[in-house]
């Protein structure tokens, strides 16, 4: 099977190249067949793969198919090759089931618009990128997939080019994640340098031996990684270019900023899992990261009034969680969570989408209400998600992954109890955002009277997003409850099992708090958005109060502090030597030139008496040389 | 005996020189400059003629004969420029021949 | 004298009779026509006997001359001047003249005098050269008397020169007083035993007025403008060439013989010249906008860097002096032959806006002149840059590091100007100034040959200069 | 003796174009095209001819003939993998060159291409000539045509343009030309052999002090083309006033001339010296990276925006040269063809747009994705990789640059580095000023035509696969690491 593993990337480059060299001349059927229809294939074809992997595991743990040589020169090496051993399995199968969900989606959602081919092609160069990303063997080709992603964020963010947000937006999300990239890099360099190599599995080989645990060395590459990671997957400092990345298509904040490449430093992390292990500090801060990125994003989150920009906020917090696991050594609980996270944030964009595409372009969730009658469908699906994200109990998803990385968060290793109480108060926070969300756009008086309602091609795939979300969680169950874990079996291939440490209470006291605490979130969401509302009415009125709000609603202001720090000094900078200060030196030798040119112009006046007075002049010079010498 | 007559004479022919000199530098009449640059020649002949004394060669004196050759094919020259100058410009004085300048 | 003594004067003898000749027809009212191309013969004549003599040399016929290689090629490239010059008068003062023709006795006679410079071991045969080139210069600058300035400008011409030649007189007495010799052999070897006197620096220091005068170098260069600018064409060629490589040739035997360059006064004289010539003539013209007064600030330049090669007073120096020599002549006498050609008898075609997008008009003419132009400047593939080539790597090799980097930068200043000429011709806004029609189609359109020719020459000696290089060096041989 | 026929197909396809463009302007094209097509076919000829034998001397074709015996001036090419890599660019970009030139010149046609195929043969002379004197002619030469195409197919400020273009490089060229004397009589001096022969020159011994001055005149004429930050400001100006095919080639290949000279010259002739001055010239490549991008982000000009990058990019090259790591300078060789390939390709389509708009003002433009959806997709391919994306050219150039300098200067690698931050932000501005907002422009504008298309998807095509498949170009100059003892490792 892994000899048709190169099918799985370039069956969508393939359709990318179509698409952007003959789109325009091609029918909108036709390029929602080949836009579409490569991405079905190739999802198929991983899927197959899967199977046959899951079936017979390989006896290296991957399956590796060499493409061809990419450069070699000295020790420097790398090739064009793909591997997929059980972590990159994870994200293959999601990258391509969730995308082919999307994209189907995708051919009613974007049929009028005008770059329909345009939209095709970026996305399916998306997938193909994000493919390779997950399945380089090389960090160098991961690199290569990792700026592709990148490249297809901004395109696709950018993608109706025309309003300046968008096009603003999008060179945000660009910068800022290069930001992390070229973090990233230099953390390549210095692997190369220390261990000459950039093959993964020699790296995670080398390493241990070559680095004793705790080295400066290490922790230096373990924090440059990471930096890529969380220049990526939004993480704090570099999260703010999400909650603005969410001006592209709504597929693609399903696609790119929800469910696939927002997630790639997750991959990252745990693709590069030992040294991160060699490092605790590194691993500190990626919990420590994760753990107040999922708080400062959740109460931004709850503030919002854009629903696309709650869903943004409401990743960073989930992928918060994803680094929180990650950092105190609960791999497969990250992975896990990503897994579940997929899906239902994916089907939350989607659902978003649907409606907003229903009201007219309309964003903010105060001018919708009352949708639950007009689309059902819609409102279900939507609400499934939400409850996953808001992890209700048992019946979701997103409970189950959720509940393991707060049960981690505190027994596992590099746990703490201070991360679990952030991770604790983030789970309150996401369920009293799920439960406003629902509740102001499908309750209440309708303000705005939905438009063509969605048709199959969009509803069909949130059906099955929908079932999903609530189907995944079922196969990896807390062990005290239930002993099925299919999932961490499978990603304990690839990551080392979680080390616990000793003496804990009972897990079943924190399962029990999680659920009281969510449920409590719904229940606060509830009382304040539909029960008793004045109780709002009058925090309103409070100034402090609505500064607090303020200050969440814009993200904590960290646009402000970057503007003031970073932007406007590079713009000054930028400004005042744009003609080039080096220049004016030149300039001055010119017109120096040009000065004596007039002085010594003076001298040709043309008299008679002054030219012999030159002569004067010379012979006075001479015999004063002669007296000197 | 003859070095110091010849080294008194020097002296002479460059007070002569220098007078010169200074005549052309002063004199803003263009046949007067003429007449200064003429005495700087015979200044330099002046020298000549020393030199060859105390050398005892005729060879000075030759070289002073040439001189007033050049002298005064060069003042023939100069006498025809002058005249010409005259007819074009009304005026001998140096300080008007500036028509050719930056 | 013997005959071989006289054999070897034949060619400055022949030059001789070409005045005297010219007069012999002017006294039988013969045409200008006639007594061009008679001139013309009589200088293919000169050639002739320098070739005929050439197996004699090194003659010395003592005690004022001698005729060595290094003056044979002095001479030739004097006569090749003067031939070219000649063929421009022509149309020059066809146009210009009601009787063009005491003109080339005149010439003639200069051209002796450089020629004489060339052989002259003695101060009286150098005063002597010295003086028939200066006074018939006189009459040559301000033939056109009722044109262009040009009594003006022979009239400081004569002031100056005849200044420096009492200057260069007083020197040659003092001089003469230290050492009691006015052969420069005899004052070498007068010098080998007494050693310098204060007396004779003095003398020196005075004679390089003289010489600094002729060839244009700072602080005596003030004059090269004004009379560059007044002078027919053809004499301002004249007077850029053939009076300049006599001078230099004259310098150059001196220096020779007394070795100059044992002195460090001299040598430091020299340094401070050339470097204060190179920067002074470039920057003057800078924002120039008359060509002749141009060239005449960019000779100033020149001249300064070919002090550059005479500094070290070596072989390989006196080689790169006399290719440099030969290079600028040639690039020089094209770019006046332009000049030359261009002007009409209303107009002196000297301002620069006259040559705006010439290169559209007249392709072949702007052609020649920007060869010459970029050979003046000194790019690859002219003989300009061969020449500077020689000359760097004669200071290179002395390790003369300050002319050299004077030499350098202030070639770079000077690349403007010479842009500035080029970016005019090549102008996409054509000048309105009409083109004279050629008046006397022969003589027009063999001065056009020659200046394809010169052009040709140029890039010849910019990319195959081996046979140059290796004439001179024959002729070198022969002292 | 096929290199010296190869210029002189150039030189006479110069002459004949001019010759015959009186007559026919379009004739002058196809002689023109023709000539630079002959000398590429005859490249790749050469090429597989080399890749057959790769083990052979790298110096695998070698020609003297007399020029100047007196002097020890000889004429003599020879060409390595090295020389000949840069060949193929230079007649690749040629014939491109003359493409993009089709309908833009309309005046003065025959001229024009007598200029360009000249600069072209002057370029690829630079290249193969092994004589120090024929390689100061060839490094002149390819100047003054350069002159003419910028003053009389330049823009508004081309003669100001021309002037500096000029004047810094001939300060240059000048210096170089009394390092290359010293070393001539040096060499002479020693071995009593006075030659201007390259191979020769190479076995001079010289004191250190002395060595670093001579190394400091050929170091300043190749700083200048480069160009080394202090030394850029003729670039934006002649780069910007230059006509399309000018720009293209300026950028293309005479700043890779310089990039050629360091490593042909100053690295192989002063080893010790070179060393030396490592740390002075690589803070001045990391000057130069951060310093040309900060200024193309400033920039309103497209053209000087694209001149400027190109500063920036040649920042890598100066670093990755003096970081004597054979992966880095590997990564000059391909930063080399991959700035050629892709900053031209930038050049032309600031010219595409200029023909069209009649502006070089990007804040004057925007939103010409729509009209211009074809040339849109390019641009992005394009100034993605002057950012220096992976899977195009200029990533594996630059990230062997960084890689190899890392590994010495691990200090000036990561501020370098910190330069891709900062081209991603000049590239992007500069996408979104040309291609996104509002379109301001109400006139129908063309999107790209069937020739454009031809020139940019060969830039396209050879950038993707040299991003792809950079191996032959990396085998073609292994022997790169024998030119300084350090690069063996």
């Amino acid at each position: 099977m892994q000899h048709y593993l190169y099918l799985i990337p370039a069956l969508p480059l393939l359709g990318f190249l179509v698409l952007s060299m003959a789109g325009k001349r091609l029918s909108r059927n036709l390029i929602a067949g080949i836009g579409a229809g490569s991405i079905c294939v190739s999802a198929l074809i991983a899927l197959i793969t899967s199977a046959s992997f899951l079936q017979s595991p390989p006896a290296t743990g991957a399956y590796r198919q060499v493409l061809w040589h990419w450069f070699v020169t000295g020790h420097l090496s790398a090739d064009v090759s793909l591997r997929m051993d059980a972590l990159s399995l994870v994200f293959i199968c999601i990258i391509t089931f969730i995308g082919a969900l999307i994209h189907i989606y995708s051919i009613a959602f974007m049929r009028e618009d005008r770059d329909y081919a345009r939209f095709f092609a970026s996305m399916n160069l998306f997938v193909c990128a994000m493919l390779t990303l997950v399945m380089a063997d090389n960090l160098v080709l991961m690199y290569l997939g990792w700026e592709g992603v990148g490249l297809c964020s901004y395109l696709l963010i950018g993608f109706w080019y025309e309003t300046p947000a968008n096009y603003r937006a999008a060179n945000k999300a660009f910068v800022i994640t290069r930001i992390g990239d070229t973090a990233m890099i230099i953390g390549l360099f210095l692997l190369f340098k220390e261990l000459g190599t950039l093959y993964i599995p020699d790296i995670l080989a080398k390493a241990p031996q070559q680095f004793s645990s705790g080295a400066h060395t290490i922790t230096l590459i373990a924090l440059l990684l990471l930096s890529g990671g969380i220049g990526k997957s939004a993480q704090l400092p570099l999260q703010t270019w999400l909650p603005d990345a969410m001006a592209g298509p709504s597929p693609v904040s399903a696609l790119i900023h929800a469910a696939t490449m927002v997630t790639a430093g997750v991959y990252l992390i745990a693709r590069m899992h030992t040294l991160f292990e060699l490092s605790p500090i590194a691993m500190q801060v990626t919990a420590i990261i994760g753990a107040v990125t999922l708080f400062i994003a959740g109460c931004s989150a709850m503030v919002q009034t854009d629903i696309k920009r709650i869903l943004a906020y409401s990743t960073i917090s989930q992928i918060g969680y994803m680094f929180l696991a990650l950092g105190v050594g609960a791999w497969s609980a990250a992975i896990f969570h990503f897994f579940t996270h997929a899906f239902f944030k994916a089907l939350l964009f989607l659902a978003a989408g649907a409606v907003i595409e229903t009201l007219h372009h309309e964003h903010d969730i105060f001018k919708m209400g009352g949708l639950r009658k007009k689309m059902p469908v819609i409102f279900y699906t939507f609400t499934i998600g939400a409850a996953a994200l808001a992890a209700l109990p048992l019946v979701t998803a997103g409970f189950f992954s959720k509940d393991q990385i707060l049960w981690y968060a505190w027994s596992a290793n590099g746990g703490h109890p201070v991360l679990w109480a952030l991770a604790l108060m983030g789970a309150f926070i996401t369920a009293f955002y799920s439960t406003r969300l629902i509740l102001v756009v499908f309750w209440g008086e309708m303000k705005t009277t939905p438009g063509h309602l969605p048709g199959n091609a969009m509803t069909i795939p949130l059906v099955i997003l929908a079932f999903f979300s609530v189907a995944v969680g079922w196969i990896e169950w807390p062990h005290n409850i239930m002993h099925v874990s299919l999932f961490s079996e499978l990603v304990q291939q690839a990551l080392p099992t979680t080390i616990m440490k000793g003496d804990l209470p009972h897990e079943i006291v924190f399962q029990f708090i999680a659920v009281v605490v969510s449920l409590l979130g719904i229940y606060t969401g509830y009382v304040l958005y539909y029960g008793q509302s004045e109780l709002l009415m009058r925090w309103k009125q409070s100034d402090g109060l609505m500064n607090v709000r303020h200050f969440l609603y814009k993200g904590w202001k960290f646009d402000q502090l970057y503007d003031m720090l970073l932007v406007r000094p590079f713009m000054f900078i930028t400004g005042i030597n744009k003609s080039d200060v080096s220049d004016k030196l030149y300039t001055a030798i010119a017109n120096a030139n040009l000065y004596l040119n007039r002085i010594f112009s003076v001298s040709q006046n043309g008299s008679l008496r002054w030219y012999v007075t030159g002569v004067l002049i010379g012979i006075l010079f001479i015999i004063t040389l002669q007296l000197l010498l | 005996m003859s070095t110091l007559h010849a080294h008194t004479v020097l002296i002479v022919a460059a007070i002569l020189f220098v007078l010169g000199l200074a005549g052309v530098l002063t004199r803003k009449n263009i046949i007067f400059m003429l007449l200064s640059i003429e005495i700087m020649l015979n200044a330099a002949g002046l020298a000549f003629v020393a030199a060859g004394s105390r050398w005892q060669q005729p060879d000075g004196q030759v070289m002073y004969l040439f001189i007033l050759a050049m002298a005064a094919a060069e003042v023939s020259v100069a006498l025809a420029l002058v005249l010409q100058i005259q007819h074009q410009h009304k005026t001998l004085d140096v300080e008007e021949l500036k028509e050719l300048k930056d | 004298m013997n005959e071989l003594q006289l054999s070897a004067l034949l060619p400055f003898i022949v030059l001789a009779m070409a005045s005297v000749v010219v007069i012999l027809l002017i006294a039988f009212r013969l045409s200008h026509t006639v007594i061009q191309v008679v001139g013309f013969l009589m200088m293919c004549l000169v050639v002739f006997a320098t070739w005929y003599v050439r197996d004699t040399l090194p003659q010395e016929i003592p005690p004022l001359f001698i005729v060595d290689g290094q003056a044979a090629v002095f001479t030739g490239l004097i006569i090749f001047s003067v031939l070219v010059i000649g063929l421009f008068s022509y149309i020059y003062f066809e146009e210009r003249e009601e009787n063009p023709k005491e003109y080339y006795i005149l010439l003639f006679l200069a051209t002796l005098g450089a020629a004489i410079l060339t052989i002259s071991q003695h101060f009286i045969s150098l005063f002597i050269g010295l003086e028939l080139l200066s006074v018939s210069l006189y009459a040559l600058i301000a033939y056109l008397r009722n044109r262009n300035n040009a009594v003006e400008a022979g009239m400081k011409y004569l002031v100056l020169a005849a200044l420096s030649s009492a200057f260069l007189l007083f020197g040659m007495a003092l001089i003469y007083m230290e050492t009691g010799s006015m052969k420069f052999s005899g004052i070498a070897e007068q010098l080998k035993t007494v050693g310098s006197t204060p007396l004779f620096l003095m003398g020196l220091g005075t004679i390089i007025v003289a010489i600094g005068f002729k060839l244009a170098l700072v602080p005596f260069h003030l004059w090269a403008a004004d009379v560059y600018q007044g002078s027919p064409s053809p004499v301002t060629a004249f007077i850029a060439t053939i009076s300049k490589i006599g001078t230099f040739a004259m310098l150059l035997r001196f220096a020779q013989s007394i070795h100059l360059q044992q002195y460090p006064l001299a040598v430091t004289i020299f340094s401070v010249i050339a470097i204060a010539s190179m920067v002074t003539g470039n920057i003057l013209a800078l924002q120039q906008r008359n060509l002749k007064r141009l060239l005449a600030y960019s000779s100033i330049a020149h001249f300064g860097y070919l002090l550059v090669a005479f500094l070290p007073g070596n072989d390989a120096g006196t080689e790169a002096a006399i290719f440099y020599l030969a290079a600028y002549s040639i690039t020089l006498l094209s770019a006046f032959g332009v000049i030359i050609l261009l002007s009409s008898r209303q107009h002196e075609a000297e301002e620069l806006h006259t040559y705006d997008g010439l290169i559209w008009k007249r392709p072949i003419i702007a052609t020649v002149l920007a060869i010459s132009l970029l050979s003046l400047a000194g790019i690859p593939l002219t003989a300009g840059f061969l020449a500077k080539f020689f000359v760097l790597s004669t200071g290179v090799h002395q390790a003369v590091w300050l002319p050299l980097i004077v030499l350098v930068l202030s070639s770079v200043i000077g690349l403007y100007y010479y842009l500035r000429v080029i970016n005019s011709l090549f102008s996409t806004t054509v000048s309105a100034e009409a083109i004279p029609k050629p008046v006397h189609p022969f003589f027009h359109i063999s001065t056009y040959i020659t200046l394809v020719i010169m052009a040709g020459l140029i890039c010849w000696l910019g990319i195959f200069p081996s046979v140059t290089l290796q004439g001179i060096r024959t002729f070198l041989m022969l002292h | 003796m096929i290199l010296i026929w190869m210029i002189c197909i150039l030189l006479a396809g110069g002459i004949v174009s001019w010759l015959v463009a009186r007559t026919s302007p379009l004739l002058a094209k196809w002689i023109a095209l023709l000539a630079v097509t002959v000398d590429l076919l005859i490249t790749c000829w050469l090429f597989s001819v080399y890749q057959a034998f790769p083990d052979n001397t790298s110096w695998y074709i070698n020609h003297q003939a007399n020029w100047i015996p007196a002097l020890g001036i000889s004429f003599h090419v020879a060409m390595d993998g090295f020389s000949h890599v840069l060949l193929l660019l230079t007649f690749f970009l040629g014939i491109l060159a003359v493409l993009c030139s089709w309908k833009e010149i309309k005046e003065k046609t025959g001229f024009y291409f007598f200029n360009l195929l000249w600069t072209l043969a002057g370029i690829s002379g630079v290249f193969v000539a092994m004589d120090m004197i024929l390689f100061y002619f060839c490094w002149e030469i390819m100047l003054i045509p350069m002159y003419f195409l910028i003053i009389l197919w330049g823009d508004a400020r081309r003669r100001y343009a021309g002037y500096k273009f000029f004047i810094f490089t001939q300060v240059g060229s000048l210096l170089m030309l009394l390092s290359i004397l010293a070393l001539y009589f040096i060499h002479g001096d020693q071995t009593g052999k006075y030659t201007f022969d390259y191979f020769s020159l190479l076995h001079t011994t010289m004191v250190p002090g002395v060595a670093k001055w001579i190394m400091l005149g050929f170091l300043i004429a190749f700083a200048i083309k480069l160009p080394v930050v202090p030394f850029h400001n003729w670039l934006p100006d002649a780069h910007g006033e230059a006509p399309t095919a000018g720009s293209l080639v300026l950028a293309g290949l005479l700043l890779k001339t310089g990039a050629y000279g360091i490593i042909r010259f100053v690295l192989p002739l002063f080893p010790e010296s070179a060393v030396d001055i490592a740390p002075i010239m690589i803070l001045f490549g990391v000057a130069g990276i951060i310093y040309g991008a900060l200024l193309a982000f400033s920039q309103t000009d497209l053209k000087r925006l694209i001149a400027y990058t190109s500063v920036s990019h040649m920042g890598f090259v100066l670093v990755g040269v003096f970081s004597f790591n054979n992966i880095a300078m590997q990564g000059v060789v391909m930063q080399i063809l991959t700035h050629g390939l892709s900053t031209g390709a930038l050049f032309v389509m600031a010219g595409m747009l200029k023909e069209r708009l009649h502006t070089r003002d990007i804040d004057r433009m925007g939103g010409m994705w729509t009209s211009m959806s074809g040339m849109g997709g390019i641009a992005i391919l394009f100034t993605m990789a002057s950012a220096g994306l992976p899977a195009l050219g200029n990533f594996i150039a630059e990230f062997f640059v960084l890689l190899g300098a890392f590994v010495n200067y691990p200090v000036f690698s990561i501020i370098a580095t910190l330069g891709l931050i900062l081209s991603a932000i000049y590239s992007l501005r500069m996408l979104q000023k040309v291609f996104m907002g509002q379109q301001h422009f109400t006139e129908p504008v063309k999107d790209i035509s069937a020739r454009e298309l031809v020139i940019m998807a060969a830039l396209s095509i050879s950038i993707v696969a040299l991003g792809l498949f950079p191996q032959p170009v990396i085998n073609t100059v292994q022997h790169l690491s024998t030119i300084h003892p350090l690069l063996h490792e």
